[in-house]
């Protein structure tokens, strides 16, 4: 079953299945934005299947499609290790799987259970950066508050150990609240706990840090009319919404989550692979891809805007 | 079941005009939770905190409001999460429609668009609101089951209308939802926690001092006699269940005010704390008795309850959702208790 | 046959219980000996039944000691006392209607085979021998809620019959059978005596526990007033003594009948024709005058409560129809039917109140709009409900009290003067007394009575043919449904009655 | 009440023993169901579609076993989801200490250890059951309530044991939830499909062959009567929901096992699925009527539908959630009619 609405020229189109952790995310969103654009490019069919944030559904889902006929596959999974088994069925009819964001088995056992490439971001290193910037702005002293995301994610326990060994070189900043505050992604739930954190000290709070745009953007309002009306917020993310706060100077900085890429990678990487039928150990076991810091200093947030328009999906 | 010693009935009568032991439970672990956290959680006791429990419970209260009217007449509706959700994604995706402030949301809306994008939604909950009751009714299941399905119907619209896109909702909303009449510095009294309270005054008095909201008393506490009396049992049910649709998308749209912009993760766990509210005030889920003041009493008690958790900063994070289901625990079991001793 | 030098069977030394505040049982002396059918009497309330709970371990705390052979017996669970071998068939009906006629026989005792499997198939056959023994047709794998009431009661005395106790405690079991049924009863009774069961029997019907026991128990508020042989006393005795004062109510000595006065001329201010009901009555037509008491005698299940029902829009029927003063009714709308002044006082206040809610709001819910407005204020309403209590009489006039804190009778008062604060053109009556004491029945016809005066048609139905008799102008006699005889203008009595029912 | 006329009765009886209209709507919304997906899922006429509604179907079906028994004696437990996520937890927990794999999970484990792994968490969701049935019995509250708040404290000791981490579990889980027996090399019999299938059978035998059973139905059917005919409810309230919180970890172990290891966005859903299950069999939620058999068709259909849904694969993924919830509201309300008109 295999029709080619594909722009590919001569090439023969190829058909590619997509899932990710849950299209509620606007970061998975934009994963699965991106995959389309650039597959029509590429002259390559995504087949679309949402995780919904439940490692049982996407299971569900992906067990039904393991026997239908991929050039190759791109997983995020939900969680690691549940998609085990139909990626190894998936290599018994030897086709290509690639590993999005999140780990689908570990490293070591990558190759063993069929999984060609891990394409991920550097969690670490996007909460250090923001932290960092962060510090810079607040002359490192003072309070600050850390709102986490759902703290199960690997993602969100890399910006987590980012913000810390940061925040470790400054012993003059204090973080409100007792640490990091896991909110889920959840929009509410991070406003909820950032208001009250805010109402702990009426002397002004420095900066904050959210692991995720979409958090700190929901908590934006909540200064206005507080001590803290000044203070600095930096994230993780740095897509649409996340640059036109920064260009609007209502988030001091963030950094970008390099969420396009990841997913072009995979896409372009997956047709080399079958296209150029490039054998396995030649290609790498991971692809870090790389994520710049955005704020109205770093010069970037005009070219920055232009990539991450969604019409063009190259961030 | 039996009646109390007339002495300390009569006594109870002079001290709160015809309060019972079942009125004055959610009171007192309201009371012993303030107290709990004075003491664990310091700066617990200031104003600040007052406003906390004022803004981030309107949301809830105003959705428990409808759901009050549901359990009173002995039904419920479990849909209230995804009906919210559903009416903040139609406002918000009517908002970036041409006609209003456009695809990015940034454009500057005329009045009337803003008007359409709030009341559209707020009517197609209504509308969902009635389809469960008419069917709840025709189908005579009970609409545990009925607003179980529509539960994932509303979600399933909303996913497929907003294609998960991140909306941007009116101005006003967001005002509503983070802005407040500033009373002293210290003290605001924000919008929606003015709103809450506006829909609190009508439901009470609709419930207390209207034909229909004794029927509704009538119909939950007993429907065959309501019906013998002439009662329209069937349409009062089908009413609470439209009402409580509309609260819970009003909620939503607040709500999304509040956060700026809607989007499918918001609205995820309002109908359990809702319940929890609901039932924390003592209102009886199996209908006819209950009401407005204690539904109010429920809503503080949680959030406080929510708010003094987030206070104490010497937890580790991750036990606090363990904290928060011990202390629900003990309050409701205690409600109970309290209220059962007549 | 049984004499006092019998020793006791089951002896209650000062048994005592209170309710809250209220005393149910005070100080209470009772004997039970071997093989005697002992009856209990006394009006609503006095205790029959509480007492019986407690020899049936229903109601753990009390006072006082039981003994079971001289010795005495803890009686803290109903497992305890079916230990014992005291089985009880109570006053409210406690059939499980989900469950199989044939499980329903042997609920909490269901036999088992040597491996603790249940053995279906000994239920079943144990059951239909049973059911037959009381010459009951019925299929006994389907579900006991979908059996007529009838049905229903003769399980549950069936059950109590073979449980194999030694003292089986019958509370009022024909407040719901017909006599048929009633005889089949009593026969039953008489057999288990033979084989040795006490049995003790507890009715409002006097001539029945005079017909059927050795011994007769008396008790008034909470009191045992009296033991007496049966022998020894007749019907105008035990009630003197159930109410402390003797009672002059035309239903006493309903044995010379009634003489009904000829049918009004008068225009029918409720008509009904060609009603039928699948499985309950079929081509009924009626029509009642205003100031004119129909009654409608027949046997439990006849059809005539269902008719009564439908008249009021409770039940839909599905052929024919209802006019009130000319205008036809919506079938099986309760809201018309109100709207034109109908009115419905049904036997089980189950079905027409609110018990948890105040009695004020029992007695407005009816005609809200008319008596209170659009407005609802509590002063009013309380103010205007206590109107009517006085007005009906109704012990205590309080109308912030719960409706399930109000006795039998005064229950049946509140469903009442709901009705009273619009004009009532048509009161349908269904069993209006059923399970009452001659007192409380006098009260409650005397409002009925009231209403006929003020011109309202009245429909009374009942399986009791003193109630008809004393109050109808005019009985129709109803039997499967159909209407088989109509009696106006002759004198009637309860042997003519049921020969037609 | 009604008794149907006896003739049609009669034939019904010789088709299938003492049945009723409410006993085969089930099976028929099922067959329309079938029949549906046939015509619009090309290719779900397969027996590979089979072995995934029993693959996919068998947590669902382990938990809703248990879930049965507390509908029958007229309680629900909403814990269920969370009970069986705290089951895998612990067992996920366990499984990493020195005494077992070890820190990594990968260490080769000790039968004994692994035993200990799975007992222990399975003792402690019976505790959990043991403890909402004995705050319901104790408190008089509705097990809605109770069960409510129970299910924050599971989910809160979840968080709170796992510090969400991702767990391993052993690799007997790994096996029951992934592996089966080849049939034939088209049809793979898995073994939690096994598993459920002796867990209902269980569940079967015990509601219909053991006076236990029996009691269940009776205490579900008429609290007072069972109480009166000296059963002793308050100890079947508690046993039921024992029994539901036992099924409801063994759900939870297994699904960890197919998903490989532990985390805690699993069994989010699984509650509200469970009750969708057991309703959609036409399993009463007032007590008192229902059984495995239903509970079963129930399972079956709503793996069906979940199946067919997912093998359309002409609809876009993000409108199968309102597909999902259409057809769920369309099959309940059809049920709710079909078993109504006896
Ligand atoms: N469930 C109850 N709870 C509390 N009190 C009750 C209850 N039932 C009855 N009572 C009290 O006991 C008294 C007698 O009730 P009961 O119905 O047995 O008396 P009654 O003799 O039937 O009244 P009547 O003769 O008018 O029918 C009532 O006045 C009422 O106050
Ligand atoms: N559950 C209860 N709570 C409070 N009072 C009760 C309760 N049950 C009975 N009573 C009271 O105890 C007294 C005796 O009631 P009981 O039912 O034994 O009277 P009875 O003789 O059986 O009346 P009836 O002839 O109507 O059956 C009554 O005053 C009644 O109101
Ligand atoms: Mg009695
Ligand atoms: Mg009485």
């Amino acid at each position: 079953a295999r029709q080619s609405g594909a722009t590919g020229g001569d090439r023969k189109p190829l058909r590619a299945a997509f899932s990710n952790a849950g299209l509620q995310s606007t970061w998975c969103k934009l994963g699965k934005d991106t995959a389309e654009l650039w597959g029509k490019l590429l002259g390559v069919e995504v087949v679309w299947f949402d995780g919904e944030f439940d490692p049982q559904k996407q299971r569900n889902k992906i067990d039904l499609i393991v026997d239908d006929d991929w050039d190759f596959c791109c997983f995020q999974a939900v969680q690691t290790d549940s998609l085990e088994e139909p990626v190894r069925q998936l290599k018994k009819r030897n086709i290509p799987v690639m590993s999005l964001d999140t780990l689908l088995v570990a490293p070591e056992r990558m190759r063993e259970v069929g999984v060609w490439c891990e394409i991920m971001p550097d969690q670490v290193f996007m909460g250090a950066t923001s932290t960092r910037e962060l510090m810079r702005r607040i002359n490192g002293r003072g309070k600050v508050i850390h709102i986490g995301g759902l703290s199960a994610h690997s993602g969100a326990q890399g910006r987590r150990k980012g913000f810390e060994t940061v925040v470790a070189e400054f012993p003059d900043v204090e973080v409100v609240g007792g640490g990091v505050r896991w909110c889920d992604w959840k929009k509410q739930t991070a406003r909820d706990t950032f208001d009250t954190l805010l109402d702990q000290t009426r002397e002004p709070i420095a900066g904050a840090f959210f692991h995720s745009d979409d958090m700190a953007i929901a908590c934006l309002p909540a200064l206005a009319g507080t001590p803290h009306e000044r203070m600095f917020i930096t994230a993780v993310d740095g897509q649409k919404e996340g640059l036109t706060a920064v260009r609007e100077g209502k988030l001091a900085a963030t950094t970008v989550n390099p969420v396009c890429l990841i997913h072009m990678t995979a896409l372009v990487l997956g047709q080399f692979i079958v296209r150029n039928q490039e054998p396995v150990d030649i290609v790498p076991l991971q692809i870090v891809t790389p994520g710049p810091l955005v704020s109205l200093e770093t010069g970037n947030l005009d070219a920055m805007s232009y990539l991450a328009d969604p019409r063009h999906c190259l961030v | 079941m039996a009646v109390p010693p007339s002495q300390n009935r009569s006594l109870a009568r002079r001290l709160f005009g015809r309060w019972e032991a079942s009125d004055v439970a959610p009171l007192v672990s309201l009371a012993v939770l303030v107290v709990f956290f004075a003491l664990v959680a310091p700066g617990f006791l200031k104003p600040a905190t007052v406003v906390q429990v004022l803004k981030q419970g309107s949301v809830l209260a105003i959705v428990s409001v409808g759901l009050t009217f549901v359990l009173l007449c002995a039904e419920i509706d479990l849909a209230v999460g995804m009906l919210a959700l559903w009416t903040a994604c139609l406002c918000g995706f009517l908002f970036q429609r041409p006609f209003a402030a456009g695809p990015s949301g940034a454009g500057a809306a005329p009045a009337w668009a803003v008007v359409v994008a709030i009341a559209v939604p707020l009517a197609t909950s209504l509308l969902l609101g009635l389809t469960s009751g008419l069917l709840t009714v025709w189908s005579r299941l009970p609409s545990f089951i009925i607003s179980l399905a529509m539960m994932n119907i509303a979600d399933g619209m909303s996913r497929w209308l907003t294609k998960s896109e991140n909306l941007n909702v009116p101005s006003i909303l967001k005002t509503i939802g983070n802005r407040g009449i500033e009373i002293t510095n210290r003290f605001e009294l924000s919008y929606s926690a003015l709103l809450a309270a506006a829909v609190f005054i009508v439901g009470h008095v609709v419930l207390q001092h209207t034909r229909f909201g004794r029927y509704v008393y009538m119909t939950g506490g007993n429907r065959e006699a309501a019906r013998l009396a002439g009662v329209r049992t069937g349409r009062i049910v089908v009413a609470c269940l439209a009402i409580s649709a509309v609260t819970a998308g009003l909620g939503g749209l607040v709500n999304a005010g509040r956060l700026n912009s809607v989007s499918l993760d918001q609205n995820a766990d309002l109908l359990l704390s809702a319940v929890a509210c609901v039932v924390l005030g003592g209102t009886s889920l199996f209908g006819g008795s209950g009401g407005m003041g204690r539904t109010a009493v429920g809503v503080i008690t949680f959030s406080v309850l929510k708010v003094g958790l987030n206070q104490i900063a010497w937890i580790d994070d991750l036990a606090r959702p363990l904290l928060m289901g011990l202390v629900l625990m003990v309050a409701l079991v205690v409600n109970g208790l309290l209220s059962k001793n007549k | 046959m049984t004499t006092l030098s019998q020793s006791p069977l089951l002896e209650c030394r000062e048994i005592g219980k209170r309710f809250g505040g209220e005393v149910a049982l005070e100080g209470v002396d009772f004997t039970l000996l071997p093989g005697e059918v002992h009856g209990l009497v006394g009006s609503n309330g006095a205790g029959k039944s509480t007492l019986m709970k407690i020899l049936a371990g229903a109601l753990p705390e009390h006072a006082g000691t039981v003994c079971l052979d001289g010795r005495p017996i803890d009686l803290s669970s109903p497992q305890s006392a079916l230990r014992h071998g005291i089985a009880m068939v109570y006053q409210e009906l406690s059939g499980i209607g989900q469950l199989s006629v044939a499980e329903n026989l042997f609920l909490g005792r269901q036999p088992t085979t040597r491996f603790g499997r249940i053995d279906w198939w000994a239920m079943r056959k144990r059951a239909s021998e049973q059911l037959a023994e009381l010459e009951i047709e019925v299929d006994v794998e389907r579900r006991l809620a979908s059996y007529p009431l009838v049905i229903r009661q003769m399980v549950e005395i069936a059950r109590g019959l073979h449980s194999g106790a030694r003292v089986l405690i019958l509370d009022e079991p024909t407040s719901a059978l017909s006599p048929p049924e009633t005889r089949r009863l009593f026969e039953l009774i008489r057999r288990m005596r033979e084989r040795g069961v006490a049995v003790i029997f507890i009715s409002h019907f006097i001539e029945d526990v005079l017909a059927i026991c050795d011994r007769v128990t008396i008790l008034r508020g909470g009191r045992c007033v009296d033991t007496r042989d049966t022998k020894e006393v007749d019907k105008h005795f035990v009630i003197h003594a159930m109410l402390g004062h003797a009672l002059d109510t035309r239903e006493v000595g309903y044995e010379t009948g009634a003489s009904l006065p000829v049918r009004s001329a008068a225009p029918p201010l409720l008509s009904a024709a060609g009603l039928s009901l699948p499985r309950a009555f079929e081509a009924i037509d009626l029509a009642v005058a205003a100031g004119e008491c129909v009654g409608i005698y027949g046997f439990v299940g006849s059809g005539h409560q269902e008719l009564v029902h439908c008249l009021a829009g409770a039940l839909r029927p599905a052929t024919g129809q209802i006019t009130v003063e000319g205008q036809s009714l919506v079938l099986g709308s309760t809201h018309v039917a109100v709207q034109r002044g109908v009115a419905l006082v049904a036997s089980d206040r189950g079905q027409t109140l609110v018990h948890d809610a105040e009695i004020y709001k029992n007695v407005t819910l009816a005609h809200l709009k008319q008596s209170v407005g659009n407005w609802l204020a509590r002063g009013r309403e309380t103010a205007i409900a206590t109107q009517l209590l006085e007005r009906v009489g109704c012990r205590p006039v309080a109308p912030l009290l719960r409706v399930r804190n109000l006795s039998g009778g005064n229950q049946q008062k509140v469903v009442l003067a709901k009705w009273l604060l619009a004009p009532v053109r048509v009161l349908l009556l269904d069993e209006p007394t059923r399970g009452m004491d001659v007192g409380a029945k006098e009260e409650i016809m005397k409002l009925v009575a009231e209403q006929k005066r003020a011109g309202a048609a009245v429909v009374l139905a009942s399986s009791e043919p003193e109630v008809v008799l004393a109050h109808a102008d005019r009985i129709l006699v109803m039997s499967r449904g159909r209407v088989t005889r109509e009696f106006a203008g002759v004198t009637v009595d309860k042997t003519m009655l049921m020969r037609f029912a």
